[in-house]
């Protein structure tokens, strides 16, 4: 028992692949802290990043920098009252927040955190995540319709009609990308890991394969996850100032929160989607170009060097904070967090753990940049009209990333096509 | 113009004067409708600016109306008043301008003075079931609608 | 407080009956809602996502303001003309001094009219600032408001060291003006001129040419300039429709008349021509602004008005043009120290009834993004 | 439409301005957060706040209990009361009520005071629990407020 749970840790398999049961008990939990952890930090960085570019400052007080923000906002929401409309459709209402959780959560299983850091690797993994992301859209339109309330009807009315309609524009950039896929070997996969290392492979990341269909796949698909998630600018069923909180306005408390946790949960699914098909995933910077011992070394050594790079800056900011009474409890916790950050790099310089560290660091990297972009788009754009984002998922989106995948076909199979023309 | 209307309406037309620069016409209530629709349509005052009312509970005729036309053509204001009782109906001018809805409205809301040929004349700033028109000067500045208060908010006072 | 709530009790909502029941859909639009700019409540009749109808119950705010005037003398009714529309509490300040002074007969020392101008372009400024910031956010963009409200507060900062306080100002008295410039008061507001040119362009880099602000304002709200008349409206929404009529420059008051200034003016008349017009208005303040510093005379910034204002019986009507739209005061004396009537011609009571017309027919996101470019103060609405 | 105008809808040029618009503004220098109370904002010497009795500089009344302030208050808020002194026949104060829950900081009171007693003070922070506390009487009035420092 023992020795077959220890022997995974030889093996080069996700635990899935290695049909050990104990081992995917432990994944799935580590992925559903992480995640948690992630949703938590990135509601801090989303608005820290606003609030910078609002010329605010955003957080500060709770925590150094305003870092538990977030959790002082998480026992707030834990705390208030459960309130349910007197009309509401009871059972459904109390469901509907659980099942948009567990669907955002569900998507998770096949997304490829390093080349055996995944839950499991199924062959079909991209089909497999787009359907369950789609699957939330259910809740969304089940919290609308059990509040019994005109605007939670309008926001889940709204929500349904685009995500079904980006739904398309999404697969169909897919598609593109996956036909990548069988280039070097000639027979694709729809594995998501199988995606990576076919990147790998050919030496290039998705997004710059036949320059520039790759670059307007990815584009498309950034577009459309972004509708696909109802973030701004495409933010429709939630939209403050018209639905006031769209299907979320009857929900408070812990109801409101987990909405808040599968929204998040369900931008991190979709970047990694992204991350997977165009990005390179796990990949580190130029994996074939920069190979050797010696590099293999210097970049397994860069996760755990910047870790220890931001706690000193932690470290450093606390050097500078005035000496008062007011303010020694932010000091003290920035200094301890700044020291457990650097603890924490130094673990991760160790050499077993590095190389397994390096992977997941590279992947989240790459998906906060989707993040970014995310909070960026928020920011600085209007919202679309309801028409108008219609208009947009099947007049502009659709027809693009159909004209990707014909183009991408063609490319594919050029010489093909040559030899038929010219015999 | 004066003499125009003067002709038009004789009588009717009770002063024509200048205070402070500004002019204004006192015009019998039977005629303010066509006085008004004559300004508008022949003399060019193509703009309404605002109708409100006075209460003078002293006087025999305790209100009265006044209605602002101004001329983006001359650029002239002038003024139209005239007198009422209150069960006077007054004859509503949303014919002539839409927009005199709400003016006609608040009028009726503050004052209790009934238009003739308003649409839709209910009350707008003050609740619909509420007792008595605030700006008359017989209604106190802490008057209040103590019943309504009592039914509708669920206190004993609004003071 | 009773013991029984006073709402209606719930056996009254059949079991399993919904709204749902019906083809149209009542929504009810406020009177707490984020966008109805206070506490507007705009009932809407809706068809899946269009309007079909919508009716505005306004009066959630009224405070019978006229009714108190009636119960002041004409100097303690000052202050509370600044709560009519309390974003550009200087401008109703400045048309009530100017009926009363009418009454009076007074006419104002050279200096302090100059003063009275600068401050209510500044007014006027901030006033269309915070439009700026609450319009963008009705569409969506958080960020325009902040830097609209940033630069805002250097304004009010102006008017907190002229007159001592923020919002609501008490910025003018009967007569003239109760403080003369502080020091460094033409310095700061010049820095805050030359600041603000930049920034208007920066805002017009953000909004102006981004293709879903102009997607969700063009062709929204549009109202010709006949139907405008018809409705009464005045201010930007009038300029919009392409009608170039500004009580500045129609009946120039404050000698308005010394200074050089454009009235932009829109062609088609819808949400998108207004945003431009009100910018552009911005930069006209500006300019009128640095005018007025330039040529500002010496001399006393009030008139001598005796210490009871009894202003002799008779009435008048006086009208600026406040930020959104014309502003007349209509006040009658009978020779006492307390005012007989005073009427206030509320420019966003007058314009909000356009809301149906302009509306209807389009969808819930329109009707947000117009109440918007209506620019409307629900303290002016209900009073 | 023009070559310029389509390939400048195609590639975006609109959005990324204002992207590029944001993403400047991130710079820690452009923010403008005042953080109160650890930053107290600069009240200009006008400033209208927290109303106060001013003494001569010996310490006696300056207050004459004339009450021009009563008179100028558009509220009607202010109370004085004062006893007429025997022996020289002039009014001293005893009691000055101020409400300042229903103060609208107009400035009247200020403006009609003969000996420039009454004075509004730049100090802004006057929330209170209760409405019991927002009537001020002579003593608070003279006292003023004790503020408490905050440093950064």
């Amino acid at each position: 028992m023992i020795q077959s749970f220890l022997s995974y840790l030889h093996s080069n398999v996700t635990p899935g692949e290695a049909g050990s049961l104990p081992w995917v008990v432990i994944y799935v939990l580590l992925v559903f802290l992480g995640i948690s952890v992630g949703v938590i930090f990135m509601n801090w960085f989303e608005r820290k990043v606003m609030a910078h570019m609002q010329v605010r400052l955003g957080p500060m007080r709770v925590g150094p920098m305003g870092l538990l923000q977030p959790v002082a906002d998480a026992i707030k929401l834990l705390l208030k009252e459960d309130l349910a409309p007197t009309g509401a459709d009871k059972l459904v209402f109390w469901f509907a927040p659980i099942w948009v959780v567990m669907t955002a959560f569900c998507s998770f299983i096949v997304v490829p955190f390093g080349r055996t850091h995944a839950i499991t690797d199924m062959n079909i993994g991209v089909l497999f995540m787009l359907g369950v992301s789609s699957l939330g859209v259910l809740g969304v339109i089940m919290a609308g319709w059990a509040s019994n309330s005109a605007y939670p009807l309008l926001g889940s009315l709204r929500s349904g009609a685009q995500m079904v309609s980006y739904e398309i524009a999404m697969g169909m950039s897919v598609i593109s990308a996956i036909m990548m896929t069988s280039m070097a070997t000639g027979t694709g996969t729809l594995s998501m890991i199988g995606i990576v290392q076919a990147q790998l492979q050919q030496h290039r990341w998705f997004v710059f394969s036949f320059f520039p269909l790759g670059l307007i796949a990815m584009g498309v698909f950034s577009i459309a996850m972004v509708a696909e998630t109802n973030r701004a600018p495409f933010d429709l069923p939630e939209a403050e100032s018209e639905l006031v909180a769209g299907f979320m306005t009857e929900y408070s408390g812990f109801r409101w929160s987990l909405f808040f946790l599968a929204e998040y949960t369900a931008m991190f699914g979709v970047s990694s989607i992204a991350t997977t098909l165009w990005l390179g995933g796990w990949l580190r910077p130029f994996p074939n170009l920069l190979a050797g011992p010696n590099w293999e070394l210097a970049f397994s050594l860069v996760p755990g060097l910047s870790v220890i790079v931001l706690g000193a800056l932690c470290l450093f900011r606390y050097t500078r904070m005035p000496r008062i009474r007011e303010m020694r409890p932010e000091a003290v916790g920035l200094a301890v967090f700044g020291a457990m950050l650097g603890l924490l790099g130094l673990v991760q310089l160790l050499p077993g753990v590095r190389e397994r560290v390096q992977d997941i660091f590279w992947f989240t990297l790459k998906v906060f940049f989707f993040m970014y972009l995310y909070v960026w788009y928020r920011t600085t754009f209007p919202r679309y009209r309801f028409d108008q984002l219609m208009k947009i998922g099947w007049k502009v989106l659709l027809p693009i990333s159909i004209g990707v995948v014909i183009a991408t076909a063609l490319i594919a199979v050029r010489q093909e096509l040559f030899a038929l023309v010219w015999r | 113009m004066v003499e125009e209307l003067k002709q038009v309406h004789g009588e009717a037309i009770l002063k024509a004067e200048s205070y402070l620069g500004q002019n204004y016409l006192v015009v019998d209530r039977s005629v303010c409708h066509q006085v008004i629709e004559r300004l508008r349509n022949q003399f060019g005052y193509t703009s309404l600016t605002d109708i409100s009312a006075v209460h003078y509970p002293k006087d025999e005729l305790p209100f009265e109306m006044f209605w602002i036309l101004y001329s983006m053509a001359k650029e002239d204001r002038v003024r139209i008043k005239t007198r009422f009782a209150e069960a006077d109906e007054v004859p509503s001018i949303t014919d002539l301008w839409v927009g005199a809805n709400w003016l006609e409205r608040e009028v009726y809301d503050m004052f209790g003075l009934r238009f003739a040929g308003h649409p839709d004349l209910r009350r707008i700033l003050m609740p619909d079931e509420w007792t008595g028109h605030p700006l008359r000067k017989d209604y106190g500045a802490e008057q209040q609608d103590q019943a309504w208060v009592q039914k509708n908010l669920g206190i004993e006072s609004g003071q | 407080m009773k013991d029984e709530p006073f709402y209606e009790p719930l056996e009254e909502v059949e079991p399993g009956h919904t709204f749902l029941d019906s083809t149209e859909l009542t929504l009810n639009m406020g009177p707490q809602h984020p966008s109805t700019h206070g506490v507007l409540r705009v009932v809407l009749k809706l068809d899946g996502e269009k309007v079909n109808g919508l009716e505005c119950i306004i009066g959630y705010l009224h405070r019978g303001i006229e009714k108190i005037a009636e119960n002041r003398t004409w100097v303690q009714f000052g202050p509370f003309v600044d709560r009519f529309d309390y974003t550009a509490a200087v401008s109703n300040s400045l048309g009530y001094c100017l009926a009363v002074e009418k009454l009076l007969q007074v006419e104002v020392p050279k200096r302090g009219q100059y003063l009275r101008v600068i401050l209510t372009e500044l007014c006027r400024l901030a006033s269309h600032q915070l439009w700026l910031g609450t319009h963008v956010l009705d569409i969506g963009a958080v960020t325009p408001l902040f830097y609209a409200f940033r630069d805002r507060e250097t304004i009010l900062n102006i008017f907190e060291g002229y007159c001592g306080a923020r919002l609501t100002n008490h910025a003018f008295r009967i007569g003239g003006c109760r403080w003369d410039a502080y020091e460094g008061f033409s310095q700061e507001v010049t820095k805050v001129c030359n600041d603000l040119m930049p920034k208007i362009d920066e805002y017009a880099d953000l909004i102006t040419g981004n293709r879903i602000w102009k997607q969700r304002t063009k062709g929204v709200g549009r109202i010709s300039g006949e139907d405008c008349i018809a409705y009464a409206i005045t201010g930007p929404v009038l300029r919009g429709s392409g009608v170039r009529w500004d009580v500045r420059k129609a009946q120039p008051y404050c000698s308005y008349g010394d200074f050089e200034f454009d009235i932009p003016i829109g062609a088609a008349g819808d949400t998108f021509d207004r945003y431009l017009v009100r910018l552009e208005e911005m930069r006209q303040s500006i300019r009128i602004i640095r005018q007025a510093l330039e040529g500002l005379p010496e001399g006393p910034v009030i008139a001598r008005v005796p210490k009871v204002i009894k202003p002799p019986a008779g009435e008048a009507y006086c009208a600026i043009e406040a930020p959104k739209g014309e502003l007349g005061y209509f006040v009658v004396s009978d020779g006492t120290a307390q005012p007989y009537r005073v009427r206030v011609r509320p420019p966003s009571f007058i314009n909000l009834q356009a809301l149906e017309k302009m509306a209807k027919g389009g969808l819930v996101a329109d009707v947000v993004a117009i109440i918007g470019t209506l620019d409307i103060v629900l303290g002016e609405v209900d009073r | 439409m023009k070559v310029g105008e389509l390939l400048k809808k195609i590639f975006l040029v609109d959005l990324f301005k204002g992207l590029a618009v944001t993403f400047r503004h991130q710079h820690p220098e452009h923010v403008v957060t005042e953080q109160y109370p650890l930053e107290r904002p600069k009240i200009a010497p006008r400033f209208r706040g927290m109303p106060r009795l001013l003494k001569n500089p010996d310490g006696s009344d300056r207050c004459t209990a004339c009450g021009a302030c009563v008179l100028a208050c558009p509220e009607d808020l202010i109370k004085v009361g004062s006893v007429r002194d025997e022996k020289t026949k002039k009014k001293v104060l005893t009691t000055f009520d101020f409400d300042l829950g229903r103060c609208l900081f107009c400035g009247l009171c200020e403006e009609a005071c003969p000996p420039e007693c009454l004075d509004f003070t730049t100090e802004f922070e006057m929330g209170l629990y209760s409405r019991e506390g927002t009537v001020l009487n002579r003593q608070q009035l003279e006292d003023g407020v004790q503020r408490k420092e905050f440093k950064k």
